[in-house]
């Protein structure tokens, strides 16, 4: 449905400017899902396989150079799409999944469940995210799926918190009034009445929350707590580029790091704009 | 309500907040393999000393009981003692505290100024290019990874132009004569030492700027939104309508009412900027309690690490105590 | 009316003021002069990536610790800078009864602490049984030899061993066997304050992680400190190090650089670079009660494949040197005995064990991410390589954190795993008992037994005829050969980058670095 | 008499994301001294707009032409400062909502001194409370409460106490922008009180804004009536009522049963505005006329001179 409108207002949307972002988000979006879904077509090695001599700076047939093992850069940079997407795509499904039924259920019944609930998400989402998935991600170590859980514990209360004071306001509408006084059962008020209301926020949610995943997982990357080499991974690599740097191998800092600003930038230009479009309640005011 | 009861219901308020995270560390600590006391005393200890060592340390008993022990023991500010230090926890705490505190506090500075001057300006000339500058600038800075722009900054005016100092808090014996708060820069001033000020603040240039550009992204944001919020409010037209200038219906009037919620939102976002700070430091050589947090987990050192982590709850805690303080004392509607 | 519009040019003027001064200040701040408090002469500024954990000779036992302690105490007897040669230092000779067991020390007289405490036999005989009751970490190298040590008198130490030791008096050498001032170390505890000195500095502050800064000791007996103060400061990492240096911000870069950073750096004239052997070495550990590794066979073969030239030249940039036995080159005994990088052989033997491209030979290679610099993913991705290049190998790669990687080999949960040794007495023993011998080999992980082996370490602990113990350590090194328990990988090397004007750097083959000796 | 403000073919349009909004075409009108005029129409005909834009507070997506005439200067090309020194002293505003127009967190007081110091900052702080007192108690506010928070008051008392800030300075016009709408009744009552009051002992003119025809026989000398953007009629008060020509405001006044209650609104009318972002050819009215003819299809009506009033419709043509 969504999709749709926007083909449709595509035009007027590049009339201003969180249109542009919009538009350009997207298509740094679609960039990086084809590079992920496309990687091993793209890449010209295998990325956990020494390709050529080492460190090699950018040339033909390495065109982002190969790092001190050998791998080929410009491999291990669009499978390391993969790890980007998939520790994004389920940290983030981790914490929707948990944290918009809770959002939904605790919202909906309120009184002590609804203060008690709320109150241990406020707890943990006021503590510094990355600092909780840092004790969380040393307890469960390496790992794709233990830094997905350790991202996601961090963005649950996010979800629970939009959801919950959605449903909130949601419920005490008319037409919910209407639904209960016709006799419809909780779960039919919630997922018929309620879900479909609060949806166009989650979405503009979950958009923002995967560039800060992304940003999450590269920083436990950094701190060492992230994912165990070979496996491609940005935040890994961009760690490991550092200790060459300063010899001016530059390209192994350059382009990790800006495939992770990019898909950021995509993400979060991407949520902006359809945050915008959504609510377009600031501006024109003025 | 007066300003000292509102305050202190905000701070009784805040109790069940920390609970809730000691909570959560605890049981997230117990559960990390590796023997903290193996780690301790090596591989070579006799069984006999790990065993005498686990009762000490009281891992022995039923968790639960262990956990009520450690909340009173946290109760009366007893972190334990370090396993890889035998120090007090606490004591190293404290003794680390004023370097994160003098990080953070800069960064906030400089964040809130550009912040607040990017935004409001951005805002005021709403959909002119300042305005499409501001939010390239949030949307741009918001993707750095804090230890990237760090690195850059460090090879940029350090290694290359050799202007600044690229890691710790001081340069070799420039430490105040005196130490009275430990945040260096604060100190010199008080003794009357301005070379060492000088010093204190060249190794804070990098660190919080690198800390205060990229969470001034989201300050520039969310300043500029809410002063558009209040610029488009009757009062503002109000006011304008009075013949009052321009500049003074900006920060008179938009920026003094935006100033509640924005202030809210940044004492939430100071958690991102304690997040961002252990990045920060571990990248500059900090030493603050992000570093030692980093360099703990290495070693297993499960009192500090969760000391550590307890002590970031507390200093969330009393900001966002803080935050509301000021919020009251902004807004006399709080206050009522 | 008009008032409100000149108003707010004021406005303007004093927001640029505000502004320039504010602009200024930064300048200054930026370009401002680096005064500094101390003469330059006065002091030489250090930098490293190592950790200091305890300060106590009764629990320090990793290298930067031991190190400190070597610059700050003194024991009954010391190496030669520069050489493995033992000469006496608050001892002023000593004897050993004929059946080796008894050693009698005669002290030098009127030593101090740096404190004012005196320094003498009964001082020493309180520092042995402490470690002995104490049972830290290091405690064994006296716990296993020493039955007793008792002051004669004033001047008169008697130290009875269990049995004859040969490599007792290395182990004097050590830090472990250093006095300390009874009215301020505890009996029964280990000590964490400030340590009391009794070699050429003292500490005077230790802030951990971040840095030491030692000063003369007044009451050293010996010749005094070079340089009267050293600062050393502790960094994260090697990049941090690194730019440390180049910024000028340190005097001198000791452990531990990258290799890339190394090989960079030499190339730099503002900076000189020492390079010296290190009794350091590396090596992969089998649990050999674990399969697939119980099979002796099946180790050897994986050792032909391991290409020890290739991790020298790409990922040390040639720092360090290819090893293949466990005693490292420059010290008596030493003989490399296991096999070389050929793939060949290490194909033919797997397929001999029944391994094929089909059904390859599944495996995990542990290492632990930063105990060894950075480089450590490096070297076990590289062996990984090495492995799998065979065609009838896949190996996977995991990591754990050091203090959990000490409980995993311990419990024997890691079948092949990364380690490193650094010695604790300068001699072949203790290169061969901690990782051969039937009761010591668990401590390394691997659990290997072999009674031939056992007897042939025994032998050569209690014969004091160095002839006679090269040929026992030949004998035992060519047995362990056959059971490759071990896949010995280099020797390190000691660097040392400072600015040309710092003098006195000795590359010490037993790797003291003595700050003592340096000056500008 | 003589003309205080003059407003010549003011037209006003809003660029939105979604197109453009017509709010205003072709305004014609103008307010002599101590005259009150009012300007009334159905909500969203473009009558607060014409209000603002007297004190040029139009928003910036806002693009108004034609002329609007103060001593001989047109202030729609008035820069900035030029605007800024005639607001709140020459020409003031009251706004619908009294609710959200003051500043919540700044005293009464503050509010006063603000309004005072833009325009004379030699004033000091005694003169300032003086002028105040005077103002809020002309506006039936006790001085006391100059030191209070705007909470601290009720919708009416705000709106009394934004009247005193209109009125503080003596400016020679006010425009009053639906002062009573939001307010309960009897408060709107005491409000009218006040401001009828006023036009008798304070020498200036009122542009009373309302939907309110009740207000408006009570105070307005002349009338224009909005329909869509477009004034409709232009008459003094008593032609109108007693001979409205355009059906707009025939159906208006005939909706109201009696005049004299104040509270009769024009929602009777059966239906509704046309959509102003793409406003066909022809009368903007015919939609609801029940006159409607051929031309009111095709042709826009001129503006129609009959017996010195004006009227926007073919009837007349």
């Amino acid at each position: 449905m969504i999709s749709s409108k926007i083909v449709k207002n595509i035009k007027q949307l590049m009339g201003d400017s969180s249109g542009v972002l919009f538009i350009i988000g997207l298509f740094l979006l679609i960039a990086f899902i084809i590079m992920a879904i496309f990687a091993p077509y793209l890449a010209p090695y295998s990325p956990i396989k020494p390709s050529g001599a080492s460190l090699l700076p950018p040339q033909s047939g390495h065109i982002m150079g190969t790092d001190n093992l050998g791998y080929d850069v410009f491999s291990r940079v669009i499978f390391g799409s993969r790890m980007a997407f998939s520790i994004a795509a389920i940290a983030t499904s981790i914490a929707a999944a948990i944290g918009i039924p809770l959002g939904l259920i605790v919202g909906y019944i309120g009184g002590r469940l609804d203060s008690f609930v709320t109150m241990v998400m406020d707890s943990v989402y006021t503590f510094p995210g990355l600092i909780l998935a840092i004790a969380i991600a040393a307890m469960l170590g390496q790992g794709m799926i233990n830094i997905s859980l350790s991202i996601a514990v961090v963005y649950i209360p996010t979800y629970y918190r939009v959801i919950r004071s959605q449903v909130a306001t949601i419920k005490s509408e008319l037409y919910v009034e209407g639904a209960r006084a016709i006799g419809a059962k909780p779960p039919v008020i919630l997922s018929k009445y309620v879900l479909p209301n609060v949806l166009p926020s989650t979405i503009v949610v979950l958009s923002m929350n995967i560039a800060d995943a992304i940003m999450t997982e590269a920083g436990l990357s950094f701190l060492g707590l992230g994912i165990a080499p070979p496996t491609p991974d940005w935040g890994y690599d961009l760690s490991k580029g550092q200790q060459f740097i300063l010899q001016n191998d530059w390209w192994l800092v350059v382009f990790p790091g800006l495939a992770i600003i990019l898909i950021v930038l995509g993400f979060s230009m991407f949520s902006e704009g359809l945050n915008e479009y959504l609510n377009p309640n600031i501006g024109e005011k003025r | 309500m007066k300003l000292k009861t509102y305050i202190l219901t905000r701070i009784l308020l805040s109790i069940p907040m920390i609970l809730i995270i000691l909570t959560i560390v605890f049981f997230v600590l117990r559960v990390l393999p590796g023997n903290p006391v193996l780690a301790m005393l090596g591989p070579k200890a006799p069984p006999e000393i790990i065993h005498a060592m686990e009762h000490q340390m009281g891992l022995d008993k039923p968790i639960i009981v262990q956990y009520f022990i450690y909340l009173s023991h946290i109760a009366v500010g007893n972190f334990g003692t370090s396993t890889y230090t035998s120090l007090p926890v606490l004591q190293e705490l404290v003794q680390k505290f004023p370097a994160t505190f003098e990080l953070t506090f800069y960064s906030m500075i400089i964040a809130v100024s550009i912040g607040i001057f990017f935004g409001s300006y951005a805002a005021y000339n709403f959909g002119k290019p300042a305005d499409i500058l501001a939010r390239v600038y949030s949307i741009f800075v918001y993707s750095f990874p804090v230890f990237w722009f760090g690195i850059m900054l460090q090879l940029i005016f350090g290694v290359w132009l050799h202007w600044l100092p690229v890691s710790g808090r001081s340069s070799p014996f420039m430490i105040p004569n005196h130490i009275y708060t430990g945040i260096y820069s604060i100190d010199a001033l008080l003794n009357g030492q301005f070379d060492i000020f000088v010093d204190a603040v060249r190794h804070l240039i990098l660190p919080s700027v690198t800390l205060g550009v990229v969470i001034s992204s989201i300050f520039v944001r969310m300043v500029r939104s809410n002063v558009l919020l209040a610029l488009s409010s009757q009062y503002v037209i109000a006011a304008r309508a009075r013949g009052e200038s321009e500049r003074k219906i900006l920060f008179k009037h938009a920026l003094k009412n935006a100033m509640p919620p924005i202030l809210t939102i940044m004492g939430l976002q100071f958690a991102l900027l304690l997040a961002g700070a252990i990045l920060t430091e571990t990248t500059f050589s900090w030493p603050g309690i992000g570093n030692y947090l980093i360099t703990r987990i290495s070693y297993r050192d499960f009192p500090a690490i969760q000391g550590a982590i307890v002590f970031f709850a507390f200093f969330v805690a009393f900001i966002s105590i803080l935050v509301d303080i000021i919020n009251a004392w902004i807004d006399p509607r709080i206050r009522y | 009316m008009l008032k409100t519009h000149k108003e707010l040019k004021k406005g303007g003027v004093t927001l640029r003021k505000l502004f320039l001064l504010i602009l200024s200040l930064m300048l200054v701040v930026t370009f401002g002069s680096k005064s500094f408090a101390l003469s330059k002469k006065s002091y030489i500024i250090a930098g490293t990536t190592d950790k200091i954990t305890s300060l106590d000779p009764a629990k320090a036992y990793e290298y930067f610790s031991d190190n400190i302690l070597q610059n700050i105490m003194g024991g009954l007897v010391k190496y030669i800078p520069g050489t493995t040669k033992i000469i006496p230092d608050m001892a002023k000779s000593w004897k050993i009864s004929k059946d080796g067991t008894v050693y009698t020390f005669k002290l030098k007289k009127n030593l101090k602490f740096s404190n004012g405490d005196p320094i003498n036999a009964k001082v020493f005989a309180y520092s042995i049984k402490r470690v002995i009751r104490l049972k830290q970490n290091p405690a064994f190298l006296l716990a296993d030899v020493v039955k007793d040590a008792e002051a004669l008198n004033n001047n008169t130490l008697k130290i009875t061993l269990k049995y004859s030791y040969a490599p007792f008096i290395s182990i004097l050498a050590f830090t472990i066997s250093y006095p300390v001032d009874p009215k301020v170390y505890p009996a029964n505890k280990v000590y964490s304050g400030t340590p009391v000195a009794s070699g050429p500095y003292m500490v005077k502050k230790l802030v951990r992680g971040q840095e030491i800064e030692l000063v003369r000791n007044p009451n050293y007996y010996g010749k005094k400190a070079k340089t009267p103060i050293i600062l050393i400061k502790i960094y994260r990492e090697a990049n941090n190090l690194y730019m440390a240096l180049l910024s000028g911000d340190i005097d001198l870069a000791y452990r531990t650089l990258l290799p890339q950073q190394l090989q960079q750096i030499q190339k730099n004239k503002k900076f000189k670079t020492y390079t010296g052997d290190s009794p350091f070495i590396r090596e992969v550990v089998f649990n050999v009660k674990a399969k697939p590794f119980d099979n002796a066979k099946l180790r050897r073969a994986l050792s032909y494949a391991v290409n020890r030239t290739q991790i020298s030249k790409e990922i040390f940039k040639g720092q360090v040197t290819p090893l293949f036995t466990l005693i490292p080159a420059g010290m008596w005994g030493h003989k490399n005995v296991m096999p070389h990088y050929s793939i060949k052989k290490a194909k033919r033997m797997l397929k001999a064990l029944g391994y094929s491209k089909a059904k390859p030979l599944s495996i995990t290679l542990w290492y632990s991410p930063s105990h060894y610099g950075s480089t450590e993913s490096d070297v076990a991705l590289m062996i990984k390589n090495q492995l799998e290049k065979t065609g009838l190998v896949k190996c996977k790669v995991k990591y754990a954190e050091w203090a959990t990687y000490v409980d995993y080999w311990t419990k024997g949960v890691m079948g092949m795993f990364l380690l490193g040794w650094y010695p604790d007495y300068f001699d072949p023993d203790d290169y061969m008992w901690p990782f051969l011998q039937t009761s010591a080999s668990p401590g390394m992980g691997s659990f290997f037994s072999d009674k031939a082996i056992d007897k042939l370490l025994k032998k050569a602990r209690s014969t004091s005829s160095i002839k006679k113990r090269t040929r026992l350590y030949y004998r035992a090194q060519r047995l362990m050969v056959k059971k490759a328990p071990y896949i010995p990988l280099f020797q390190g090397q000691q660097h040392v980058v400072a600015k040309p004007e710092i003098k006195g750097i000795l590359m010490d083959p037993v790797q003291i670095f003595r700050y003592y000796l340096l000056s500008k | 008499m003589d003309t205080n403000i003059e407003i010549k073919n003011l037209s006003i349009e809003y660029r939105m994301r979604n197109g453009t909004v017509h709010a205003v075409r072709d305004a014609d009108f103008s307010v002599d001294k101590k005259e009150t005029l009012s300007i009334v129409g159905e909500s969203g005909c473009g009558k607060s707009t014409t209000g603002h834009a007297i004190l040029k507070l139009l928003p910036s997506n806002a693009r108004a032409t034609g002329s609007i005439i103060y001593n001989g200067k047109n202030i729609l090309t008035m820069s900035n400062n030029e605007i800024r020194q005639i607001r709140g002293k020459h020409i003031s505003i009251v706004f619908q909502d009294p609710m959200t127009s003051l500043d919540p967190i700044m005293r009464v007081k503050d509010h006063f001194f603000e309004l005072i110091k833009a325009h004379d900052s030699k004033v000091n702080e005694q003169e300032m409370i003086e002028i105040a007192s005077c103002a809020l108690e002309a506006s039936g506010v006790s001085a006391k409460r100059l030191n209070n928070y705007p909470f601290e008051f009720s919708g009416g008392m705000r709106q009394r106490v934004m009247i005193a800030l209109a009125i503080a300075l003596q400016p020679s016009v006010i425009v009053a922008d639906e002062p009573t709408t939001s307010l309960d009744v009897v408060v709107q009552e005491q409000i009218m009180e006040v401001l009828k009051n006023l036009k008798r002992t304070k020498d200036m003119s009122i542009i009373l804004i309302t939907h309110d025809l009740g207000i408006v026989a009570e105070v307005a000398d002349k009338v224009a009536v909005m329909y869509a953007g477009e004034i409709v009629e232009y008459a003094d008060i008593y032609n109108l009522y007693k001979n409205p020509l355009h059906p707009y405001t025939q159906l208006l006044l005939k909706s109201v049963p009696n005049i004299k209650i104040g509270d009769m609104e024009l929602h009777n009318i059966p239906g509704s505005l046309p959509d102003l972002k793409n406003i066909p050819q022809g009368c903007r009215f015919r939609d609801r006329c029940p006159m409607v003819k051929d031309i009111c299809k095709k042709e826009t009506p001129p503006i129609i001179d009959k017996d010195g009033r004006k009227v926007r419709c073919w009837l007349y043509g």
